[in-house]
């Protein structure tokens, strides 16, 4: 059983990391990496779940009869363009934050917004 | 066409908005957008009609069946959310020109109805779909346009709120897809009817306990329940107006929407392993309380309401978690109720706004002798959304109670009616202000600059018209109550009976 | 496994720049992970997005807002308790994911529900059906060509958020302050001389992997990557303005959403000719044919649409930079 | 009569808006707007008369407006009780506004449009809840006249008025949404029927506990009836100008309270029930303490208006428990008593205003002598006393003697005694205004010296006092017909 679910539980790991540097760090980019590595580890599960032992691409060929699964690869395909664009929305953002503020320290924004 | 209606009632706001773009002149994409926002209106009219005169349709996209190809499936629940989001979406949309003028750069506002566009597409792709991960795909679509709406807003805060939104939105949405991914592990689909048949079968399973609590933190992220509302009082606060208008009307309805859609269509009213409904009730009384709390101490209006909206996302959750059919009715009404006069609020706020440059409370002294037709409009929509008899707000709370009453559940009851006190409190203060307020600005500033500022005008006609629509619905629904109660009732009635 | 030792190491390094390239090392890690596991379109996607554009803007970000991140003991209050508090939380929703695996089906089993119930049909009939064999860009591009025409919205709504967010003065005639040549790639000749030969490779390249994606790995998606990929380079090498006079942003804005009108109006033609939306077969005689013949041209848009939006947002990402520079 | 019952009603519940209209289009134009509140009072007064004719006569009336929910209509009805109410209030609003066109004249108050037409709204909200078929209909007007009187109470618009309106509003609104609103919603729980039906909406098989916990929340929510803990609204209500005081919170407002209170033991409930329900005894109780406290705390000040606005809690509590008995006499005595009690004390809030108009003062203590400069005034004050008190000749008697029936019938022995300390108290905080007023001793030489300027009150305000003052006598002699109707409460439909 340990073997059966190695994968996924690689995965849960990856998450708690991503998701961990999502709320404890303060730099704005670095939550934006971790992130990135919540999003992709959530990826790497769907991609799991569509494996099948011996299978292959999931391209027809006439020597070939056990497949992996192409619906997850489809729903990733679509989930990773999702996530570059919001990772792209948020750098977007980070940057506009960075000339407003003149920093993108957390904590060092919450001083500013308590100041004013 | 007519066969084609539900999906050319998302494409119609989805392929208008790059049309828009292309316009690029602000009055013209304005224009073009009101046009689009109408015709999807209409089809929501029409939609609904249907669905009432001949049940659920069923629309394949691609042409390929259910379970394989995408489904657009209208019943009478989404039909019914589809008129709000696409009425509130087009009313706001009309008083946009004005507010927005004055509050974004010229160079950005078409772009600005692009973004408002898709927002509304988007959020008419998650109520109309009947396929799980399509609804994760329009779920993005329209956060990524409101956060990159909500970040337009003028304070530099509003960039932070975004960011914040955006962080948490994400890690919603991201919940949601491994909650997808989870089920899907389990059943081989993605259909929402062909989850809801083969769930039963594996659904002693942990898988699909784990499943359900992601998906639905996710989705409570995203309507901002009690512990994870912190993004939406920033947001509502610092976004343009007119985005909070929209935003505070629609999107969190349609978070409510999916939350009813996963709990009772997918899982099925009856997987109650789980202690969730008193979490529901739990959650909601205390978010009401909380929220409700908070929201009378805010300086800034436009906060007040933020949190006087978490409160009301409390009041549906409680009907959910009341869990009878009543509930439900009572849950659907204020989803309907709640749209109507918090999109009558802010817009009533976009017009202060416009006229006197903020929403903060000391800015309202007096403003009942400057701008009567607005202040007439926060009363009655205030008035509305205490509960009193005549307007909208009262129906649902009289439902709401109700449906806890006849749960037997009557301390829930009481706190219900004590919470709806607390927002006599908020609305109240409110309105003595700017009724019976002095005006500071002319002891506080010297006659001679006082004379420099212009005095205060009344807001134009392009915002008092859609605000005086809301209003008016406002009070018409209240008195006029068969039209949201037979849709809601019969739709409360099909999801607990037919859902599980 | 690597993953995750790239994942332990982003969290604990300081230094943004050494984040940044860690991660596109987890990028493409977790694109060969992908390849293991059958899945080669996806591969193909992360390791242009994950290696690729993602620490490509990050780097563009990072050169705007600095390097280093400040480490908590410099500011006020590290607060045990919420440290303990979030500790909490991480284990709380792990633990639930573990539970939740327990009655997973095993990894890899050939009989698990995610196998057998709509995949079958996927796997067993769509070379009839459509008469492409990857079955990946078959379901993509028609079984589920609806959620990737919400895909390209997405990168679409990006497009806009970003547009939206920087000012356009990148619409505007460029500053003749920019002109300074500012040293670095620009002036080694050799990386010209190869980038001149390289770059229209890569341009065929993404050609080909557009009209491709039927018998390979590939698509619009990855051609439209690929094809930015291109123009990015280009712009590296020359600097933003030539760039943007070959490539001019409005002409980008205008094909950014003429990609999504190809695909829309694909979906509206099926549906005048009497088919639902999107629904290719009825786009010719003979409905394979159909199938063919849409594909193809939703892909198409597709490509248009991500390769300018890419590049759009890449131009404004630069164009902040640069400004940024100009101001400092 | 050849207008029909229906549009009687009707008739009389728009006329109000109509005179408010017609106030707010004729603000430039005194005199028009006064006339205009003046010929509407009294043609609304006939309507009402007309009504009571057929009403006596055994007819009844019904009209639904509108279903706003399945089952709950707004719709009116005829019947004893309301018509009664309506009488006494339409009657005093002709009064009151002759009154009030003396006082805010010599005041001269601001905002008199304002006032007048706020004035005609709440009318018409009384006349609502005097007319409604059901509960429902009942408490919807019941917070229609709070917001009405609202504007009213804060006229002053100072900070002080402003202070005792957000008191008023937050007694009166909290305690219907948090006691009246969730007993309506639970009788519509329990019973499924909100109508207005002789012997009560509960099935007999209503859990007796559920009943007595609703009975508390109906007594506690209706916070217009001023029950003890939450009578603060009532003083704090008093920074309105006087002729509000006299009508709203002497008449319309308080009678709407212990009207509603009524109308839902008796209708909703049914007195059977209510007799043999665990917290009845309680509520009893709890209004023998407040009759007795409140008379208490009105000796004591020195405020002529506070000391009123405690005897109207008192009194009001009389009323209450009258009904509470659950008894015929006790009935009659409460439905009496709100007429009584009306015709008394708008008498004497009359009284204290023309002596605010007059000679500006408005503390017990510095009104000694005064009975030489305003005879009239005194002389009504006095009548006015004796009718509250319950003294013959004057109207209140019989319902206090109907009340003491009241209780001797149920061998309430203590609240019997309650009610005859009562009216000791009360000879004693009101009686003494009127004796020290002519008899002034040699303690108060001051105001003899100061003042010698002081004169009548103005002749409108004259008029109206003499005509209550003649009331309160009348009705000593002449109670037949309100005794009539009183006995039909509870009896028919």
């Amino acid at each position: 059983m340990f073997y059966d679910l190695y994968n996924y539980w690689m995965v849960i790991v990856l998450m708690m990391i991503g998701l961990y540097i999502v709320i404890s760090r303060n730099n704005l980019i670095k939550k934006l990496i971790g992130l990135n590595i919540f999003q992709t580890s959530v990826f790497i599960f769907y991609i799991s779940v569509g494996k099948v032992d011996g299978g292959t691409a999931p391209i027809f060929s006439s020597t070939e009869t056990l497949y992996s699964n192409p619906l997850p690869h489809v729903l990733i395909l679509t989930a990773i363009v999702v996530g570059i664009a919001t990772m792209a929305l948020a750098l977007a953002l980070v940057v506009r934050i960075k000339r407003a503020y003149g920093t993108v320290e957390d904590a060092e924004l919450q001083e500013l917004d308590n100041r004013c | 066409m007519l066969n084609h209606l539900p999906i050319l009632q998302v494409i119609v706001p989805l392929l208008a908005a790059p049309a828009c773009l292309l316009l690029n002149k602000p009055r013209l994409s304005w224009l073009f957008a009101c046009f689009a926002a109408v015709i999807s209106l209409l089809i929501s009219g029409a939609l609904l009609y249907q669905v009432q005169q001949s049940g659920v349709i069923s629309y394949m996209l691609g042409g390929w069946d259910a379970p394989w190809g995408i489904e657009y499936r209208i019943d009478l629940l989404s039909a019914y959310v589809l008129l709000i989001v696409s009425a509130i979406g087009t009313v706001v949309l009309l008083a946009a020109n004005t507010s927005i003028r004055q509050e974004i750069d010229e160079d950005k506002q078409s772009v600005f109805y692009v973004l408002y566009l898709l927002c509304m597409a988007g959020l008419l792709g998650i109520v109309a779909t009947g396929d799980i991960f399509n609804v994760f795909v329009f779920l993005e679509i329209s956060s990524l346009a409101t956060y990159a709406l909500v970040a337009f807003g003028r304070d530099r805060r509003a960039l932070l709120a975004a960011y914040q939104y955006l962080i948490l939105g994400t890690i919603g949405a991201t919940f949601l897809l491994l909650g997808i991914g989870l089920l899907y592990s389990l059943t081989g689909t993605l259909n929402m009817q062909d989850l809801a048949e083969r769930l039963p079968v594996a659904s002693e399973s942990a898988t699909v306990y784990t499943a359900f609590a992601f998906m639905i933190v996710g989705v409570c992220l995203k309507l901002a329940l009690f512990p994870l509302h912190l993004w939406l009082p920033n947001t509502y606060t610092y976004a343009p107006s007119i985005v909070t208008a929209f935003l505070a009307a629609t999107a969190t309805k349609v978070a409510i929407y999916l939350l009813i859609r996963l709990y009772f269509s997918v899982f099925g009213a009856d997987f109650s392993a789980l202690p969730i409904q008193p979490i529901f009730i739990g959650l909601g009384l205390v978010s009401v309380f909380v929220a409700s709390t908070v929201a009378i101490k805010q300086p800034n209006i436009k906060r007040l309401f933020a949190y006087s909206s978490v409160a009301q996302i409390g009041y549906m959750i409680i009907g959910i978690g009341i869990g009878s059919s009543l509930g439900l009715q009572a849950t659907l009404l204020h989803l309907f109720n709640h749209a109507l006069m918090k999109g009558a609020l802010f817009l009533a706020l976009a017009a202060v706004v416009y006229r006197i440059g903020s929403a903060e409370r000391s800015g309202f002294n007096g403003l009942a002798k400057q701008m009567p037709w607005t202040m007439a409009a926060i009363v009655v929509a205030g008035l509305s959304l205490i509960g009193v008899p005549l307007t909208v707000g009262f129906v649902s709370k009289w439902y709401l109670v109700l449906a806890s009453f006849q749960s037997g559940l009557w301390p829930v009851a009481l706190l219900i009616v004590i919470g709806s006190l607390l927002s006599i409190y908020y609305v109240w203060a409110l309105v003595e202000s700017a009724y019976f307020g002095k005006a500071a600005m002319p002891s506080n500033v010297s006659s001679s600059s006082a004379a420099n500022l212009s005095p205060i005008k009344e807001a134009p006609l392009s915002l008092l018209i859609p605000i005086w629509i809301l209003v008016l619905a406002n009070v018409y629904f209240g008195i006029d109550t068969r039209l949201p109660l037979e849709a809601s009732a019969t739709a409360a009635n099909f999801l607990m009976g037919g859902g599980s | 496994m690597l993953l995750v030792i790239t994942a332990i190491a982003i969290a604990r390094v300081v230094d943004l720049f050494a984040a940044v390239m860690l991660s596109g090392i987890y990028g493409l890690l977790s694109a060969s992970f992908f390849v293991a596991m059958d899945a080669v379109d996806v591969a193909f996607t992360e390791a242009a997005v994950g290696a690729g554009i993602f620490p490509l803007l990050m780097l563009m970000v990072l050169g705007v807002t600095g390097r280093y991140e400040k480490l908590e003991a410099n500011l006020k209050k590290p607060a045990v308790v919420k440290k303990v508090a979030m500790l909490m939380l991480m284990l709380l929703t792990g633990g639930l994911l573990i539970f939740g695996t327990i009655d997973m089906p095993a990894f890899g089993s050939a009989d698990a529900p995610a196998q057998q119930h709509v995949n079958i049909r996927y796997i067993e009939q769509s070379p009839e059906e459509i008469g492409i064999p990857n079955m990946v860009t078959s379901v993509l591009a028609s079984y589920r060509g609806y959620d990737t025409l919400g895909e390209v919205l997405v990168i679409f709504t990006a497009a806009m958020g970003v547009l939206a967010l920087f000012s356009s003065q990148l619409f505007s005639p460029s500053k003749p302050s920019m002109q300074v040549e500012q040293g670095g790639m620009r002036d080694h000749h050799v990386l010209r001389i190869v980038s001149k030969i390289l770059i229209p490779l890569i341009l065929l390249f993404a050609f080909y992997v557009q009209f491709h994606g039927e018998y390979g790995p590939g698509g619009g998606f990855q051609a439209g990557v690929i094809f930015a990929a291109g123009i990015i380079l280009y712009t590296m090498l020359y600097g933003l303005n030539k760039a943007m006079e070959v490539i001019k942003p409005s002409v980008l804005r205008i094909l950014c959403a003429f990609g999504v009108f190809i695909y829309g109006s694909t979906g509206v033609v099926s549906m005048l000719s009497g088919g639902n939306f999107l629904d290719y077969s009825v786009l010719a005689s003979d409905p394979i044919i159909g199938q063919h013949l849409g594909i193809l041209v939703i892909e198409l848009g597709v490509g248009i649409t991500i390769a300018a939006g890419m590049i759009l947002i890449f131009f404004a990402f630069s164009h902040q930079a640069e400004s940024q520079l100009g101001e400092g | 009569m050849s207008l029909s019952a229906e549009i009687l009603i009707q008739t009389i519940i728009l006329l109000p808006l109509l005179a408010a209209v017609g106030v707010m289009l004729t603000h430039r134009h005194p005199n028009i707007r006064e006339a205009i509140s003046l010929i509407i009072a009294t043609s609304v007064f006939i309507l009402v008369y007309l009504l009571y004719q057929q009403v006596i006569s055994g007819q009844t009336a019904m009209v639904n407006w509108i279903t706003l929910l399945p089952g709950l209509t707004i719709s009116f009805k005829t019947e004893a009780l309301s018509v009664l109410f309506a009488l006494i209030a339409s009657f005093l609003w002709i009064v009151t506004t002759l009154y009030a066109i003396g006082y805010m004249r010599s005041h001269e108050e601001q905002n008199q449009t304002r006032f007048y037409a706020f004035f005609a709204i709440s009318i018409s909200a009384v006349m609502a809840i005097a007319f409604s078929e059901n509960l429902f209909t009942l408490f919807i007007f019941y917070e229609v006249l709070t917001l009405a009187t609202y504007p009213l109470v804060t006229h002053a618009g100072t900070d002080k008025a402003q202070r005792g309106g957000r008191t008023y509003l937050r007694i009166l609104l909290g305690t219907s949404i948090v006691f009246f609103l969730p007993a309506l919603i639970g009788t519509w729980a329990l019973a499924g029927n909100l109508s207005f039906t002789v012997g009560g909406v509960f099935a007999d098989n209503t859990s007796p506990l559920l009943l007595a916990i609703l009975l508390v929340m109906f007594v506690f929510g209706i916070g217009k009836a001023a029950m003890m803990p939450f009578h603060r609204w009532l003083p704090a209500a008093m920074v309105a100008p006087t002729p509000v005081s006299a009508l709203l919170h002497a008449v319309a407002v308080v009678k709407a309270g212990v009207f509603t209170l009524i109308k839902t033991l008796v209708y909703i409930f049914g007195l059977d029930n209510v007799s043999a329900l665990v917290t009845t005894d309680f509520l009893l109780y709890l209004t023998a303490f407040t009759i007795l406290a409140s008379s208490l705390i009105a000796m004591g000040q020195d405020n002529l208006k506070a000391r009123l606005a405690y005897s109207t809690i008192s009194q009001l509590a009389y009323i209450s428990l009258g009904v509470l008995l659950a008894t015929e006499a006790g009935l009659i005595g409460s439905s009496m008593h709100i007429a009584m009690h009306a015709f008394g004390k708008i008498t004497l809030f009359f009284c204290a205003g023309a002596i605010l108009v007059a000679s500006h003062k408005t503390e017990i203590s510095q009104m000694a002598g005064l009975g030489r400069k305003m005879p009239i005034t005194m002389i009504a004050f006095f009548i006015g006393s004796l009718s509250i008190i319950g003294l013959p000749p004057t109207g209140g008697s019989w319902s206090k003697y109907y009340l003491l029936l009241g209780t001797l019938e149920t061998q309430h022995w203590i609240l019997m005694m309650v009610l005859m300390v009562s009216s000791l108290l009360n000879i004693a905080y009101l009686l003494p205004i009127p004796i020290r007023g002519f008899f002034p001793g040699k303690a108060a030489p001051k105001s003899a010296n100061s003042s010698t300027s002081i004169e009548e009150a103005p002749l409108a305000a004259l008029i109206a006092i003499m005509i209550t003052s003649l009331g309160c006598v009348l009705l000593f002699f002449f109670p037949q017909s309100l005794f009539e109707l009183a006995k039909m409460v509870g009896v028919t439909p």
